[in-house]
């Protein structure tokens, strides 16, 4: 019963991380969010980094920790972190969001997701509702016609 | 100025093949309703190639004509929708939103071309066909309207992509799936308001017509006939 | 049965003989709303068999995207106008014979339009979002589009419903009060609440009779527009003989013509199953015909003028659908409308011979299969054979379209019933109008309508 | 509701749960670090072919990540893949030039389609009945070698029989060259469709065994004898492409149309002037043609040259071809023929096209060599606006296999005892499905002791394999092309893989190479691996700019095309011999018991059948009826009237060779005495969308023959029809216009 009333006010499910990924300390280390979103600045999906991305640093970087020696072992089984997507529209929204031009004009990413920096896995703690899209369209002077998102 | 998309389909061309709707439907990710559903006279096709048979044997002449959603000026499934599913935007599309539509069918009761397609299930990809599916159009579910968008997911892909290189659209950069697909460039897309564009110059071309322009439609998809002259 | 006790008056007569189906209950009431309820259970059932598989499980198709659902609102609708504005007219012209005739008709209206409302949730692809139809603020800053039909029709509807719900209820309070009186228990503290703390004071009585007063004059309007918003859901679109400017009077003579034919049907039932013959005599059924006289004339006018014009146009779309409600798919449909609507009414009411209660039963069953018809032929044939032959199409109903009328039908007739179970389906004080002190409320017997001697 | 349907959509509502409930963890499978190194959400793309027809179209493939579910290492979970998600044409390709038709769109269905082939089959139950057990791939392969070992022990190759496709490419070359070094006949192809009649007439006439490519942009009229040149006939796409230059191309300039055929085609539909001559008079007409402007003298008889020289009575100026003569043969008024040849002699350049049905008659040489002289007196012939000869390129060196007996004798041969065939390799030919009964070729296949197909989909030949070693799809291997027509110059389609095999497959060529090495005794074929075959004959071709390579160029472009190095250039087949070719044509059954002339059509869909999986296609609505989903049988509006048969009847057709029934299409495109019927439909065993559903007319095909190709003569056959009932729902058409109404209620116009 709550799952059908869940899928009708589309309330997602919490996000459980394979793994308690810190955004605070690799943010702390002077990493951007584009190096390991790598799609953020291309096109419409940051993307969820697979463990081939952690092993570019990680390779030399810190593998005296038990973490990061199971990210290794993962990687060498051909096994990849299984990542939960924390934001995200329901397929019934009908939203096809871009992040390309929001990062083009400027939108710092923490105006949608929060202060990462302050965040070890990520939460949600912006409510991406229309009214929220439509008030930062409305102030940025951005289209607000149905058809800019919804196609 | 915004854009003011359009489309121009030149019958001289136009040679009936039908690559245009398979074009379509792996472009739009419409699902294949299957034999029974088609039997009801459900099968989805936002474009399909009409065809008119004249004459008795053996003085037969048969014609073709590519009919999608022709985008009008005063589109009559626009003020009917009590939600605003169905709108006009900025740059002339009729806009089908399809999370605001609510399956009152009214768009569709009003649309003098019957290009209007009604999802009366939920689709379904027997997997693996799934994987073809085309991440960049939204997947439409049951009680829904959908319609020829003249593909604006690639008009927003280019529109984007000529924003980030702050240059100038150019004339034809945008195709279409139906376009796109046409080998005998029967079909044309392009921005009405650039007096330069080929579709300008066609939509005024002497010879053009619009469907059904007595409705007071005003479409902006403009037909070419055949020549009849041998 | 009542005494012939000399102490008790002639209006307790009245009373004990309207308020009996309140009192008694027999096993066949609860047979026929076992029967009733069974079939709206089936048809709530098809709804949700709808919702839940998808809605291809009607007959809906391309290009024929209306058919029973939105026949069955007209329908409806068409029907509520028996009740309101009839005895809304006749309170106005103070028509003596209305007083035992008045809340049948009122039910109706309330009833029907009930039903009529529920099929736009029935019919839409998403009912669960159709709360988008009601003006409310959010966050999104969306309004309704007020430029929609659709829109109206939910002003509309939503005011006629609140309208006719008053004034059905309004005149309900000096008899809800009776009961009152009369019962105990369980049953005297709810129709105390109904009752309104009803007492019959002079002051209570003048502001009832100003109330109504309003009523009958505000309600008249509502009503006219309702059917004629209807049938602008037609009118406003472009498709072949749906765009004309007789769609407005023709839909509410239509609707006032079904509205008088359900009317008659539900008072001669309700005659025979409560043994009403002394409330309701032949006179009523009488005049009510005539009046059906005068609607079937009316609605012929409208159905010759559409097609005449339609002809004498010669337009090439709507010439297709003319054809095929004239002669070739649609054509049995067509004429058996013409059957139902024109010849007979006219037949059996205009001969004075005829006009018994059997031949106004006989005539109204056919005005409401005709009328009925007459919204499918209105809906299908134009929608599918809109101006491009390639895309012409039909329609055939499915089961569960057909389930849901019938269940619409049975849920008509359990309301009804058990609305003639809780409340007095004639208005007892008006017809005991001697012993409130406003007869101006009540018009005076006549010679011709003996029924005012009762209370004389 | 009937329980398919109900099957149906409890499927429906479980797709949609299992889609809803991705977001969840604990339904989440296990992930597998992707193989790919791909940018979510960004979109490439990557160069393929067709490999749909012979056309050769160049492909451009939309690449973008998708999850997909796999099994790796017995276990299930997800993994980002990189995934086809579009073909559209190459828009550098010679051929395809940016277009693709219908059937090219769907052929990603074939990569993602349910029912594919996964993983190597044996079968387990018996043969026919498709009950196949999974096996490895090593356990198939060693099958296969001992059962090729065995011939080879037994000196008994020539027991290896091969079937595939018709065309030409390295893989058709491949097959032949391990074929001749094992020591079996080439391979045998057979194609329901194909125009052996036509490379036949080209080589006596033009000295040239191939199919022509025409220069529409630049003609100013066209005359097309039955060739469905925009719909389904030899280069559909590059004809298309042509076809609207020709018409509307040329500023002032509008090239005319003429089509003579007695069914009207997608192609004959688009004609300024149709022309309905009678079923295998085509030749007549064409010479009648060619008589009416030697007469006119606007051109002298010598101008046709060879060509004119392969038909009896050309240097006397066609005597025996005068239009009134003419007229009573094929059924088109002197005056018209008088007009039609005047407008080509005048309109020039102007070409002819032959193809379709006029071949598929016992006289079908006689009718291509007859439009062959017409072209060459309008001399067209290698000039522009005429037609021109795709130079060939010679894929392999060594010698070829003998050449292989048609499916036809092999059939007899097996069924007779003379030709004791103990292995069948097939290779996407499905002979079963598109021969006539008549040649028993089910039969014959019943008796040969082991057949292994190639297959990718269960069909009725694959369907009778013991042992099924599935193919990669196209966009997983390399594909190649080496077209045989659709473009005046040279032209070499080549890529890569564009995504990684989604199955247990294996790519058909290096399972060959690979059994050609580890066979008892090997089958010393010069390449490690197909790629390198392909690349070799790429490294040989000139670079289309300085400092390019050929095989760079088109592995980028999906195609090299240009100028043909001397030593690769295939010679020009020169035939002395001059068959005197029968004008006559014959057909089977007598004209008073099987009134109407039976003509089978590749339906657009289709073509011959082999793409009736796809449900794209299935639903796709024909353009000439708008139907889907189903068979039809096009009859002609009067003689429906007459036999009292309306749109939907179930008629039933039977020849000599037997009887179907199917739905009756009323039309007024095809004349009376003609009943039409799309091949493509009523498969037995082909996927969940195409079994069981419509019928086959091949079924209804006497085994007539053109004499000196064995081409089967389609259009041959006559029958007779009878209504047998009303409409039964197996006719779904799109057309409500048509679905509806009766004929003459339609809204026509």
């Amino acid at each position: 019963m709550t799952a059908v009333l869940d899928d009708y006010l589309n309330r997602r499910p919490a996000a459980i991380q394979p793994l308690e990924f810190p955004h605070n300390t690799h943010l702390g280390k002077e990493i951007s969010c584009d190096t390991c979103h790598e799609g953020v600045n291309t096109g419409p999906v940051a993307g969820l980094p697979s463990v081939k991305t952690c092993m570019i640093c990680h390779e030399s970087i810190a593998t005296d920790r038990p973490r990061i020696q199971q990210i290794t072992a993962m990687r060498d089984k051909g096994i990849d972190l299984a990542w939960q997507r924390v934001y995200g529209f329901s397929a019934q929204d009908h939203v096809r969001f871009d992040h390309a031009p929001h990062i083009r004009a400027k939108v710092d990413c923490a105006n949608c997701h929060g202060n990462m920096a302050e965040q070890t896995v990520a939460e949600v703690k912006v409510d991406h509702s229309m009214g929220f899209c439509v008030n930062c369209h409305n102030e940025k002077k951005a289209s607000v016609d149905c058809l800019t998102c919804h196609f | 100025m915004p854009h003011r998309w359009g489309m121009a389909a030149d019958l001289d061309r136009c040679n009936g093949c039908g690559a245009c709707v398979v074009a379509c439907a792996a472009e739009n990710n419409i699902s294949t309703v299957g034999a029974e559903q088609a039997a009801l006279g459900r099968a989805k096709h936002w474009i399909r190639v009409e065809r008119y048979w004249e004459g008795e044997f053996p003085d037969v002449r048969l014609k073709f004509r590519p009919v999608m959603c022709q985008q009008c000026d005063n589109a009559p499934c626009e003020p009917v929708c009590p939600t605003y599913a169905s709108h006009h935007t900025d740059d002339g599309l009729n806009a089908q939103v399809y999370n605001r539509c609510i399956g009152t069918r009214y768009c569709a009761n009003a649309c003098p071309y019957n290009v209007r397609f009604f999802d009366f299930f939920n689709p379904s990809w027997e997997k693996p066909l799934q994987l073809q599916l085309n991440p960049d159009v939204s997947l439409r579910e049951v009680g829904v309207m959908e319609k020829c968008t003249f593909c604006v997911q690639r008009i927003k892909a280019v529109t984007v992509q000529v924003a980030a290189e702050d240059r100038e659209l150019k004339d034809g950069e945008i195709t279409p799936a139906c376009v796109q697909s046409c080998a005998a460039k029967a079909l044309v897309f392009g921005d009405l308001n650039d007096p330069e564009s080929e579709v300008s110059r066609l939509s005024h071309s002497p010879r053009g017509s619009k469907l059904l322009e007595d409705l007071g439609t005003l479409p902006k998809v403009t037909y070419l006939p055949r020549d009849t002259e041998a | 049965m009542s005494t012939s006790s000399p102490a008790l008056p002639a209006s307790e007569q009245v009373r004990s003989d309207l308020l009996r189906p309140l009192l008694q209950t027999s096993w066949k009431f609860y047979v026929l709303v076992a029967f009733l309820g069974a079939i709206v259970v089936a048809a709530l059932a098809a709804w949700v068999t709808q919702m839940t598989l998808g809605f291809g499980i009607s007959g809906i198709r391309w290009p024929v995207y209306w058919g029973f659902y939105v026949t069955n609102f007209v329908f409806w609708i068409g029907i509520s106008h028996a009740g309101t504005l009839i005895s809304a007219i006749l309170r106005l012209v103070n028509a003596g014979w209305r007083r035992p005739v008045t809340r049948c008709a009122e039910v109706i209206t309330a009833f029907a339009l009930i039903i009529g409302a529920m099929f736009p949730l029935i019919h839409l692809g998403r009912p669960w979002l159709a709360f988008w139809l009601f003006p409310y603020p959010s966050e999104r800053m969306i309004w309704p589009n007020f430029r929609s039909p659709l829109v109206w029709d939910f002003f509309a509807i939503n005011t006629y419903l609140t309208g006719s719900l008053l004034f059905l209820f309004l005149p309900m309070l000096p008899d809800f009060a009776i009961v009152r009186d009369r019962a105990t228990g369980m049953r005297r503290r709810i129709y105390g609440v109904l009752a309104l703390g009803w007492r019959g004071t002079p002051t209570q009585w003048h502001r009832l009779e100003t109330a109504m007063q309003i009523m009958a004059v505000a309600i008249i309007p509502v009503a006219v527009s309702v059917h004629t918003i209807v049938s602008f859901d037609f009118s406003m679109a472009p498709v072949p003989m749906w765009q004309t400017t007789i769609f407005g009077p023709y839909f509410v003579a239509g609707a006032i013509f079904s509205g008088i034919a359900g009317l008659i049907i539900a008072m001669a039932i309700l005659r025979r199953v409560l043994h009403l013959e002394r409330y309701l005599h032949p006179v009523h059924f009488q005049n009510l015909g005539k009046l059906m006289l005068v609607m079937a004339l009316l609605w012929g006018y409208f159905v010759f003028n559409e097609r005449l014009v339609t002809y004498y146009g010669n337009g090439a779309s709507e010439m297709q659908v003319f054809w095929r409600t004239q002669r070739l798919t649609f054509a049995p449909l067509y004429w058996t409308m013409v059957v139902c609507n024109f010849v007979l009414p006219l037949v059996i009411m205009g001969i004075s011979r005829f006009r018994t209660i059997t031949g106004c039963v006989i005539a109204s069953i056919g005005v409401v299969i005709g009328m009925w018809l007459e919204r499918f032929l209105i809906i299908v044939p134009s929608l599918g054979h809109k101006y491009l032959p390639y895309s012409f199409g039909t329609y055939s109903p499915q089961p569960v379209e057909i389930v849901i009328t019938v269940g619409t039908f049975a849920a008509m007739t359990l309301l009804y019933v058990l609305f003639a179970k809780f409340v007095p389906i004639i208005s007892i004080w008006e017809l005991t109008a001697v012993q409130h002190p406003s007869p101006a409320l009540i018009p005076p017997a006549t010679a011709e309508h003996p029924l005012g001697e009762t209370h004389a | 509701m009937d329980r398919r349907s109900f099957i149906k959509l409890t499927a429906i509502t479980g797709t949609s749960a299992t889609l809803a409930s991705c977001g969840n963890p604990e339904n989440a499978l296990i992930r597998f670090v992707p193989d790919d190194e791909i940018v979510p959400g960004i979109a490439v793309w990557k160069p393929s072919v067709c490999p749909l027809c012979s056309a050769g179209c160049g492909l451009t493939v939309r690449v973008m990540d998708a999850d997909a579910e796999v099994v790796r290492n017995g276990q299930a979970g997800v993994v980002r893949i990189a995934a086809a998600k579009k073909l559209e044409g190459g828009p550098l390709h010679p051929i395809s030039q940016g277009g693709l038709c219908a059937r090219g769109q769907a052929a990603i269905q074939v990569t993602y389609h349910p029912d594919r082939i996964t993983q190597p089959l044996k079968r387990s139950g018996t043969r026919g009945d498709g009950q196949y057990e999974a096996i490895t791939w090593d356990a198939a392969i060693a099958e296969l070698l001992s059962r090729l070992d065995a011939l080879a022990a037994a000196g008994n190759q020539k027991a290896l029989a091969f079937a595939t496709r018709a065309g030409s490419s390295h893989r058709h070359a491949l097959v032949d060259q391990f074929l001749a070094r094992f020591g079996a006949p080439g391979p045998v192809s057979f194609e329901l469709f194909g125009d052996q009649v036509l490379r036949r007439a080209n080589a006596l006439s033009f000295g040239r065994e191939q199919l022509p490519t025409f220069d529409l942009p630049n003609a100013r009229m066209a005359i097309s004898f039955g060739a469905d040149f925009l719909g389904t006939w030899n280069s559909p796409v590059a004809q298309a492409a042509g076809y609207g230059q020709m018409r509307k191309g040329r500023p002032g300039i509008r090239g005319a149309f003429v089509q003579v055929e007695a069914r009207m085609s997608q192609t004959g539909a688009n004609a300024d002037e149709w022309v309905p001559a009678t079923p295998g008079t085509e030749g007549v007409l064409a010479l009648g043609l060619a008589h009416a402007i030697l007469a006119a003298n606007l051109r002298p008889a010598a101008a046709a040259g060879r060509a004119g020289t392969q038909i009896d009575g050309w240097a006397a100026g066609l005597a025996d071809y005068a239009p009134a003569a003419v007229e009573k043969v094929t059924g088109v008024a002197a005056s018209r023929i008088e007009r039609i040849a005047r407008d080509l002699a005048e309109r020039s350049p102007a070409v002819a096209m032959v193809g379709g049905a006029p071949l598929a008659h016992t006289n079908g040489l006689f009718t291509a060599l007859a439009v062959n002289a017409l072209n060459a007196l309008l001399g067209s012939v290698e000039q522009p606006g005429g037609l021109f000869f795709t130079p060939r390129i010679t894929l392999a060196d060594g010698a070829a296999a003998p050449a292989a007996p048609s499916i036809e004798q092999l059939a007899s041969g097996i069924l007779g005892g003379s030709n004791a065939v103990q292995v069948l390799l097939v290779d996407g030919s499905n002979p079963v499905f598109t021969t006539p009964t008549a040649w028993k070729v089910s039969e014959a296949l019943a008796k040969i002791p082991f057949i292994a197909s190639f297959g990718s989909f269960l069909d009725e030949t694959s369907g009778m394999a013991d042992l099924i070693l599935p193919d990669h799809s196209f966009l997983e291997s390399w594909i190649e092309a080496v077209p045989e027509s659709g473009s005046i110059a040279a032209v070499a389609s080549v890529a890569p893989p564009v995504m990684r095999p989604l199955h247990q497959t294996r790519a058909m060529p290096d399972v060959l190479l690979d059994v050609s090495r580890r066979l008892a005794t090997p089958v010393a074929l010069p390449w490690e691996t197909f790629d390198q075959m392909v690349g070799a004959t790429f490294m040989k071709l000139a670079p289309a700019a300085a400092g390019g390579d050929a095989w760079g160029d088109a592995q980028a472009q999906g195609a090299w095309s240009g100028a043909l190095p001397a030593g690769l250039a295939s010679p020009p087949s020169v035939t002395e011999e001059t068959p005197q070719p029968v004008p006559e044509p014959r057909f089977d059954g007598d004209a008073a018991q099987y009134p109407f002339h039976f003509l089978p059509y590749p339906s657009s869909a289709f073509l011959d059948g082999s793409l009736a999986h796809l449900p794209w296609l299935q639903e796709m609505p024909d353009p000439i009826t708008s139907a889907m989903w189903s068979s039809w049988v096009e009859i002609n509006n009067t003689t429906a009237e007459r036999l009292g048969i309306a749109q939907g009847d179930i008629i039933e057709i039977t020849s000599t060779q037997g009887t179907l029934r199917a739905p009756a299409y009323v039309s007024p495109g095809l004349a009376p005495d003609i009943v039409a019927m799309p091949v493509g439909q009523g498969h037995r065993m082909f996927t969940r969308y195409a079994t069981g559903r419509g019928q086959n007319p091949v079924s209804l095909i006497a085994p007539l023959t053109e004499a000196s190709t064995g081409a089967v003569a389609w259009a041959a056959t006559r029958v007779k029809i009878a209504r047998v009932g009303g409409p039964d729902g197996s006719l779904i058409m799109f057309a409500g216009g048509d679905r509806e109404h009766p004929y003459e209620d339609l809204g026509r116009g």
